[in-house]
């Protein structure tokens, strides 16, 4: 992919950090709205698409290290899982949910009915939306990133 | 509660949960040494093992064993995640966790000259968690989700040897085949929720109806779970994955196929097992009609497997066209125990199936491990370009004819015995089929001679003068599964009284699987 | 404790295991009464081919795919419609699933 | 009759996709189709959980006077659909990421030249 015009260039550097904070705007309130890890994780990533698009794949292949992705990538995987250890250390359940109703950190308990949302509930569910929204980004722009660097480069993966 | 008693409660959730996090972490660990992936590898699937033993020794003392996530105990409406292990799932673990260490310990030497081994050892650690998850869930959809997982790192493995355009391309059938058929389980499975309002294993067993939507829902996931199972004439995927893979991936997906064969099993007698006696049109009992028509297709299966494994010419290929004939061996005595059910050969049946399902692992297990050795050594596939290799290769030699026997089914190597258990028991269902599957035995025993002959017999070509023998990492691999072999050859109730019967007891016992769930609420 | 039963049959490996060894232990003895002039590396152990000479490992070598000529040459119309099955195509894979799928329907759906 | 229209639709979805990965040659074209069987199963599954006049099954979002939990649409099915999205995008990349490494190696999309391995 060559790199694209001026216009476009400053359009995505202005929608750039919105789209990224959106992004990160659904994976932080997942626990209460529709959306989550996943789903923030896509939007975040097609910002990233965003930025392959208006500067070129090569431009953003400098910057950014597939390896480190791959990383990252891993780590959210790790977080997730480790998130359900704990579980399984602290309520001594797989998977179980030992910051609910805590008072600690996303600890307390909502209030039943039609209320308001409390963003500081859903105990272990937010953190596990972090972790895979970390994977997702990290995924889907490798994924996204790859792809368009190997079809802009003739004789690739040499 | 002791610790012991603490970890085999939570062992369901630790098999998983270790080569899963293991997987994640190989990215990690290699970064810090390269020989360090290997060991963290082999160690963290001998721990899987351990606690599979563990669980092992209490599920075939007491009983099927249930595991909730995210909550200690059940309540209704049922939409917990849970674990259900019984002896059957068992038995799959134990055989899944064996092929994969095995498959660790090959590729030590095996795959050290390639590069990209993270990746290779993260997927490998994720094809064996998805099998084992889909042999111990006891949710429907979750079963969905590990066939999912299975089939994109199975998929991503065949391609492994990416420089290949053929590895690719089999791994691109793959992909399609598996692709579309798990979206038609997906589709059974939206069917089974519309009706029954349940995910559950066990609920969904408890209320089903055999509408006309569930006879959908059977056909689905019989012919798809057959597909993946390598069943004819849906088998063409395998022959082609199997051959171009590398051989210690094959190992792994030859478990992964094995798995989806316990998805038949579990959605025949256990999800089915209520309705299976409803009667049809013309007074003809469900469980007949399923019956003939896996016994029709298993022994399509047999003839084609055997038949187009006789002209191949590529060893790998020629193994994976005899991996389906051996399928159709395993199909046979399922058809037959559903056809049969309720009479005493039945049982006999299952119990040479699920032997059999061992004994498949082993023996296809072993000649694609002797088939990576003359790989690994010549850099040839086909067997017209080798020939007189025993001179070199002794110990490679032994561990192919102990292959060879076993798996042509002859005394007394272990594919004889569940064997003589299927014949014993078709032979009282329908004495032509027994006939069928002897001849097609002996077949195979043609077919291998051929490539004792071509290979490892024969003079020796020049080109081959400086082949040594296979590294010491390999030959350990194959020498576990040729003593194993010979192991369960000459010893054959050992593993039959204690694991082979406990499991064909829980699958006939379908009651027993559902009362641990709706009773435990 | 060794034996298999099959509920019509038994299979004991032991006894297996026992009978070949009994044989081979009286094969062992008749090959005792033959006379022991082998000796290695001499002329007695090259293959005697009416007299020609013997020729090239490459020109010995018989591939594999000719063997068993005769078996695959006897099913040539086999063969060949099970070569026309098998297409490599993937499409043709898919196929193959909906047409078992098909004739599933119409099997449980008759019955 | 209104109601039976997402079910045709899946239908004809699942027909369409079934078509193009059977009998048409193009690689792409066979991945479209597989999505496409794809989207018409997630709109079955959509379908399942949906409720004549419900709402979103959001715990504190609920309009006024809403009867809870009769009026919410099934959440089970969603949070189906939506593991099978990601799966689905998964085999998705997967499956072009072939697509790319094939056509270096053999230079054409064409399924019916891509055969090297038959018989």
């Amino acid at each position: 992919m060559t790199e694209m015009t001026k216009i476009v260039k400053t359009i995505a550097n202005i929608l750039f950090p919105f789209t990224v904070l959106f992004g990160l705007y659904i994976i932080a309130h997942g626990h209460l709205t529709p959306g989550g890890g996943f789903q923030g994780g896509a939007v975040v990533a097609s910002g990233c698409a965003l930025l392959l698009v208006a500067y070129s794949s090569r431009w953003v292949f400098k910057r950014i290290k597939e390896k480190r992705l791959a990383t990252f990538e891993s780590i959210g995987a790790i977080g997730f899982i480790t998130v359900a250890l704990l579980g399984l250390v602290f309520s001594m359940v797989f998977f179980g949910n030992f910051l609910a109703g805590s008072n600690l950190l996303f600890g307390t308990t909502p209030a039943t009915g039609s209320t308001l949302a409390d963003f500081n509930t859903g105990g272990v569910l937010p953190l596990m939306n972090f972790a895979v929204g970390v994977k997702v980004i990290a995924g889907l722009f490798v994924i996204v990133l790859v792809m368009a660097y190997a079809s802009s480069v003739k004789e690739w993966g040499q | 509660m002791t610790l012991e008693e603490t970890l085999l409660q939570h062992s369901p959730a630790l098999i998983i949960a270790i080569p899963l996090l293991s997987a994640f972490l190989m990215p990690l660990v290699s970064r810090i040494h390269a020989k360090l992936r290997n060991v963290f590898a082999l160690v963290m699937l001998g721990l899987t093992g351990c606690f599979i033993w563990l669980l092992a020794t209490d599920v075939l003392a007491s009983g099927p064993r249930v595991y909730i996530f995210g909550a200690k105990n059940l309540t209704l409406p049922l939409v917990r995640i849970l674990f259900e292990v019984d002896s059957i799932g068992i038995f799959m673990a134990i055989i899944t966790i064996m092929l994969a260490i095995i498959a660790v310990i090959y590729s030590w030497s095996f795959m050290n000259e390639q590069d990209g081994l993270d990746k290779y050892y993260t997927l490998l650690l994720l094809v064996v968690t998805s099998a084992l998850g889909m042999e111990f869930t006891g949710d429907i959809f979750n079963f969905f989700v590990f066939l999912e997982i299975s089939c994109i790192a199975s998929c991503a493995l065949i391609a492994f040897w990416v420089e290949e355009g053929e590895a690719l391309e089999a791994a691109f059938k793959y992909i399609v085949v598996s692709a579309i058929g798990a979206l038609f389980v997906l589709f059974a499975i939206g069917l089974l929720y519309a009706q029954y309002d349940a995910l559950n294993i066990a609920t969904l067993a408890q209320a089903l109806q055999y509408t006309f939507l569930d006879k959908i829902v059977l056909i689905l996931l019989l012919v798809v779970l057959g597909m993946k199972a390598g069943l004819a004439p849906m088998h063409m995927w395998l022959p082609d994955a199997y051959g171009r893979a590398p051989p210690s991936v094959t190992l792994i997906i030859i478990s992964a196929t094995l798995a989806s064969f316990y998805g038949v099993l579990r959605v025949i007698f256990t999800l089915y097992g209520n309705v299976l006696t409803t009667s049809m049109r013309f007074d003809f009992p469900l469980h007949v009609i399923i019956g003939w028509v896996l016994i029709v297709l298993a022994i399509v299966s047999i003839l084609i497997g055997v038949i187009m494994a006789l002209i191949q010419s590529d060893l790998m290929r020629l193994i994976g066209y005899t991996a389906v004939a051996e399928v159709g061996y395993m199909f046979l005595a399922i058809g037959t125990t559903v056809a049969a059910l309720g009479a005493p050969y039945a049982t006999v049946a299952l119990q040479g199936g699920i032997l059999h399902l061992l004994n498949d692992a082993i023996d296809i297990g072993l000649l694609f491990l002797v088939a990576g050795a003359i790989y690994y050594v010549t850099k040839k596939r086909s067997l017209d370009d080798i020939s007189g290799l025993a001179r070199t290769m002794k110990y490679t030699t032994v561990f192919f004819i102990v292959a060879l026997l076993a798996v042509a089914g002859m005394p007394p190597l272990n594919g004889f015995t569940s064997k003589f258990l299927i014949y014993e028991s078709v032979y009282q269902l329908n004495p032509i089929l027994s006939i069928v599957a002897i001849l097609c035995s002996i077949l195979m025993l043609a077919i291998f001679i051929k490539v004792l002959y071509a290979a490892f017999l024969g003079p020796e070509l020049p080109a081959l003068k400086d082949v040594k023998e296979a590294p010491k990492s390999m030959l350990l691999a194959m020498g576990l599964l040729a003593s194993l072999a010979i192991l369960i050859g000459l010893f054959p109730n050992l593993f039959i009284d204690t694991l082979v019967k406990p499991a064909a007891d829980a699958l006939l016992n379908h009651a027993q699987y559902i009362t641990m769930v709706i009773g435990g609420v | 404790m060794f034996t298999l039963e099959s509920g019509s049959g038994f299979w004991n490996p032991l006894i297996w295991v026992l009978i070949v060894f009994i044989a081979f232990l009286f094969f062992y003895g008749i090959r005792g009464f033959g006379k022991s002039i082998y000796k290695k590396g001499t002329e007695q152990t090259k293959a005697f081919l009416s007299g020609n000479k013997e020729s090239a490992p490459e020109d010995m070598h018989v591939k594999a795919s000719n063997l068993y000529w005769g078996f695959t040459t006897s099913m040539k119309t086999l063969y060949a419609g099970l070569r026309k099955m098998h297409t490599g195509n993937a499409s043709d894979y898919v196929l193959w699933f909906v047409i078992v799928l098909a004739v599933l329907f119409l099997i449980f759906g008759v019955m | 009759m209104i109601e039976f229209i997402p079910f045709i639709a899946v239908v004809v979805m699942v027909f369409i996709g079934l078509y193009a990965v059977m009998f048409r040659r193009n690689l792409i074209k066979i991945v479209i189709g597989i999505t496409i069987i794809e989207s018409g199963i997630n709109l079955f599954l959509i379908t399942l959980g949906y409720r004549e006049g419900g709402v979103a099954p959001i715990y504190t979002g609920l309009p006024p006077g809403t009867a809870y939990p009769e009026q919410m649409v099934l959440p089970v099915p969603q949070a189906l659909t939506l593991t099978s999205i990601v799966i689905g995008v998964a085999v998705l990349a997967l499956m072009l990421s072939l697509v790319m490494h094939i056509y270096r190696k053999y230079g054409t999309l064409d399924v019916r030249k891509i055969r090297r391995l038959k018989e």
